[in-house]
């Protein structure tokens, strides 16, 4: 078996977390205080991959960076970048389609907490920033480590769009689910397998550790 | 002298009402704020510290102005520091009894001899959740004493204690109070409570 | 970087070998990329970074070059020959018999707007007169792989495919097939390209399996697994 | 613009929708209640089709619905149940792939709910189904709806496991996801902007209205 | 009568530690359980209500054996049909405050006198979120008597309420709860505040 691909999707999985672990949590604690028009719009925005057809996304996405057209082209032409069919593009692409994967849960859980607690903070002359570290953050952070799995781990899984804009080019884009698929198509039913084992025990070890360590811990005398 | 002269329409179901004050509260001293479930006890308390904005009005604290709506001048909750004591609390979940007093206030034998006077010398390794409801309502008035504010706004502050507690509690609140010179606001249901403790009584309507 | 060869998808196999081959002749490292002739066209329009095309047809390279996508004109490779197959025993003797069976619930066939294939099958099924009567039952796939495997899996009964798929599905004992008529549909002249994006590192090397791919050696290869060379 | 793929892709997405509002609520039920191995487990693998990537499941279900298995074959013969190419394993398909987005949301509201708020009917002598139905149910309403236009909007957007068991097959399986991956693999991009800007108008409009509607309505005088 | 032999550990987090009781509760009286706060009120009124259960003992009342884990007998919650008042009110989000009523008891003139008696009558339409928390609890009180209990369990019923409201409505529960004969169990912060509405005292240590 080839671990190129499956080390291709952790590596891509790890670098979109990293970055929509350090994006995300600001725009999650924006999100989460009081709601106004444009908030809920940007929110429903953000949300929206969670349930577009990833076509529709790769789609779009493969208009935008293509260099057919002009603002490909200047990407590609004038940067020097290019998002199609490059480990750059996936990465791109995973942060858009993870995003609601990061940013839902921790949104959710700065909600949650009782205004009071960060209010506190301030008549201490503690400024924002130092509140969100010291306070908040440490408050939230179950649900930070599930926003992180499932983001580390739905990224692992992204296919449509990586289909899309990716292809599958051995070492660059052809990370563990489009190897799967081409297995599949190539009637390697047994690499396919491997493949789908892999992924499938890797994504339900972090799963079921995450929902093991966020159990409540305190036992209720009340029951 | 904390001079008020605020006003704030609160919507309240059973009809719109107002919170007015017009009153100076006297320096080093303890006001209880007594008046009916509803009335604005906690509202006013917030205004106080800058967690929240009247309709219109003026504070002004021993000569300084911290709000005047004309002027649209209002002081940051950061810049007004004062001690606050919130209805619920509002304990930090991950921080331990020592962590707590340490982040408002870093002067080691002080926090001790609160320590002390809040009986929590046994606990100093306990998270909030793991105290119950009178220990925690003690943390949240050490942690408020602990920034050594010049003003204490102290809202319902001995509801989950038991009689005998709060009573030795109080005395050693209110010598420290003194001592200190803090001027002290504190909101209650039942103005009988505080009977030893507040020097001054001011009904909300 | 290695060079990059896109392959449709009836010669996954074959280029396999090919490449193995060409290795060995000239050391020279290459990548194969598979799908639908269609899609891999679509690729490379945007972008896709690909020295080589070998396309199931004639059409899809012509069009690339002729919309500058591409540096040699394109040539063909071999021709390819379309057989109707399914796994386990069926009786294909009478096969148009077999599709008309009601019990005969689906035939995957190539999607013909994307695979040459697929058109070679939709061309055939419409010179027997069959196309009207089974188009209820078909079940495009996305390119002649994604038929190999509803074929292979036993997800349907029968499919038009490659015949290149007898000489290299390992398991080709449970295969029942018969070869299509060649006259019932137009050749399947597949053609090759050397594409524009060669020109970055790859121009010599892309030229050199181009040459190779007409050397004998590859031809021989080419026929055993089922394709006709020129 | 053929509309087929869209309408198949609501009809889908209603019945999934459907069947999961009447299994998924009561599970998300079951399992907010105490915590065990058991349970967490379970919640663990409900949680899967969320991450596990569209290829593996595609693959796995078309192995095991496949004729050529002893347990397809069963189905297929002695049920008539076909699984594959048919509308029926696409709702199948899609209620284990949308699952965990009915059943979270849900849980977590079950979850967050005062235990003595059930307790209370509880002493009044109601039973456990008229408690759930009169007090628990409309105290998470907000949960409900969210869960239902999520579950709703992502079964609208399945692609990579329609893909692997689907096929394409106009007015059966060619969902709109599927339509706009064949209009671009085909190069009509048009088509597939069409198609696009359908899903993503339908999309859109349900996650906003979501998001409106279930905003808090009290405004808080203490601002 | 209300015989409890019961025993329950409880793991505070500052050591372990019992709850103890063995003790007869006089039917149709009002008895106050007082306590510092963490020694088991809300517990021992939770095990008498079925909604948790002791390590070990019995509880029968009126006769009837409710409780005896030697023999594995536990009536249900919904069996023992206790009004219960709970700590944090538990009331239902959805509905307004004459559907709480009707969810607890059919009696409709009864609904009225109790609604009457908690002063709410002006907020029928009312749904929780829209009432103080004063009234809030008062309509957990009033939601537990509409069930028409033999045994009136309330926790900290009137901790939310300012001083002349609580008096009035003490006077009235008082003699409802005469008329009516209701044995009734209130766990209390503060013995004196239940002083001419409580008949006996029971401590908690
Ligand atoms: N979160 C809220 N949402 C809506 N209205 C509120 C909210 N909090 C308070 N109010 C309203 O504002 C008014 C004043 O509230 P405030 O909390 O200041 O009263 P209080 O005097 O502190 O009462 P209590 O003694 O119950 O603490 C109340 O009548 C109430 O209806
Ligand atoms: N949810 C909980 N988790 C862990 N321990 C708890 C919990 N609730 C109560 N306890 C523990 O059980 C003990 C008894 O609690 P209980 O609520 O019965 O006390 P109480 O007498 O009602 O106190 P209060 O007057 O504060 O309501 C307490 O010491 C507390 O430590
Ligand atoms: O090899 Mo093809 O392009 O799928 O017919
Ligand atoms: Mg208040
Ligand atoms: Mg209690």
């Amino acid at each position: 078996m080839d671990w190129t691909p499956v080390w291709l999707s952790l590596k891509l999985s790890a670098i979109t977390t990293l970055i929509l672990l350090v994006t995300g949590v600001p725009l999650a604690w924006w999100l989460s205080r009081k709601n106004s028009v444009p908030r809920l719009l940007l929110e429903a925005l953000i949300t929206m991959p969670l349930v577009l057809p990833p076509s529709v996304l790769g789609f779009y996405l493969l208009l935008a960076f293509s260099p057919q057209n002009a603002f490909g082209k200047w990407l590609h032409e004038k940067l020097d970048l290019h998002f199609v069919f490059s480990f750059g593009g996936l990465i791109l692409a995973s942060i858009i389609y993870s995003l609601p994967f990061m940013v839902s849960p921790v949104k959710s859980a700065f909600v949650h907490l009782p205004p009071s607690m960060a209010e506190a903070s301030y008549t201490m002359g503690k400024s924002v920033r130092e509140t969100l570290w010291k306070v908040l953050l440490p408050a939230i952070r179950p649900a930070i480590l599930t926003a992180v799995v499932l983001t580390f781990a739905h990224t692992l899984g992204e296919f449509g769009v990586v289909l899309m804009i990716g292809g599958s080019i051995p070492g660059v884009t052809k990370v563990a689910s489009i190897a799967i698929y081409d297995s599949v198509e190539s009637m390697n039913y047994a690499h396919a397998n491997n493949y789908s084992l892999v992924l499938f025990a890797i994504t339900f070890v972090i799963v079921t550790a995450v929902f093991i360590i966020n159990r409540k811990p305190a036992k209720s005398p009340l029951g | 002298m904390i001079e008020v002269a605020i006003k704030k329409s609160l919507n309240r179901y059973d009809g719109p009402g107002f919170l007015e004050v017009n009153h100076s509260f006297t320096d080093h001293r303890v006001t209880a704020l007594s008046g009916p479930s509803g009335v604005g006890k906690t509202t006013f308390l917030r205004i106080l510290a800058g967690l929240a904005t009247p309709d219109e009005g003026t504070v002004r604290v021993q000569g300084a102005t911290w709000l005047d709506t004309r002027a649209s001048l209002s002081l940051s909750p950061q810049q007004r520091r004062t001690g606050f004591v919130f209805q619920d609390y509002a304990l930090f979940q991950t921080m331990n009894v020592t962590k707590h007093l340490e982040y408002a206030g870093a002067d080691g034998p002080y926090l001790e001899q609160l320590l002390s006077i809040g009986k929590m010398e046994a606990f100093r390794k306990h998270l909030p959740r793991q105290l119950s409801g009178g220990q925690q309502q003690r943390l949240a008035i050490l942690r408020a004493l602990a920034l050594k504010p010049r003003l204490l706004l102290m809202d319902e502050p001995f509801s989950a204690m038991d009689n005998k507690l709060k009573m030795s509690l109080m005395a050693d609140l209110k010598k420290l109070i003194t001592d200190r010179k803090i001027t002290c606001l504190i909101a209650t249901h039942y103005p009988f409570e505080t009977e030893g403790f507040a020097d001054e009584l001011f009904e909300l309507t | 970087q290695p060079l990059r060869i896109a392959v449709a998808a009836n010669a996954q196999f074959v280029i396999k070998i090919l490449q193995a081959d060409f290795k060995k002749k000239t050391g020279i490292e290459t990548e194969a990329i598979v799908g639908s002739s269609g899609k891999l066209a679509a690729q490379i329009r945007n972008g896709a970074p690909y020295d080589l095309f070998l396309s199931a047809d004639m059409e899809f390279p012509t069009a690339l070059f002729k919309e500058g996508f591409g540096v040699t004109r394109p040539v063909e490779y071999a021709s390819g020959s379309l057989i109707l197959c399914g796994a386990g025993t069926v009786d294909l003797r009478d096969w148009q018999a077999y599709l008309l069976d009601p019990r005969v619930k689906n035939i995957a066939i190539a999607n013909p707007v994307l695979a040459p294939y697929g058109k070679a099958a939709e061309q055939a099924l419409r010179n027997y007169q069959l196309w009207d009567k089974v188009s209820a039952k078909i079940v495009p796939g996305e390119s002649i792989s994604q038929v190999n495997t509803y074929i292979t899996t036993g997800s349907v009964p029968i499919g038009f495919t490659t015949e290149s798929l007898i000489y290299e599905y390992t398991d080709k004992t449970k295969l029942t097939w018969i070869r299509i008529d060649p006259k019932v549909y137009d050749r399947i002249s597949q053609g090759m390209i050397v594409l524009s994006h060669s020109r970055k590192r790859n121009y010599t090397r892309a030229i050199r399996f181009l040459k190779y791919l007409s050397s004998t050696s590859a031809k021989q290869i080419l026929k055993k697994n089922g394709y006709q060379v020129p």
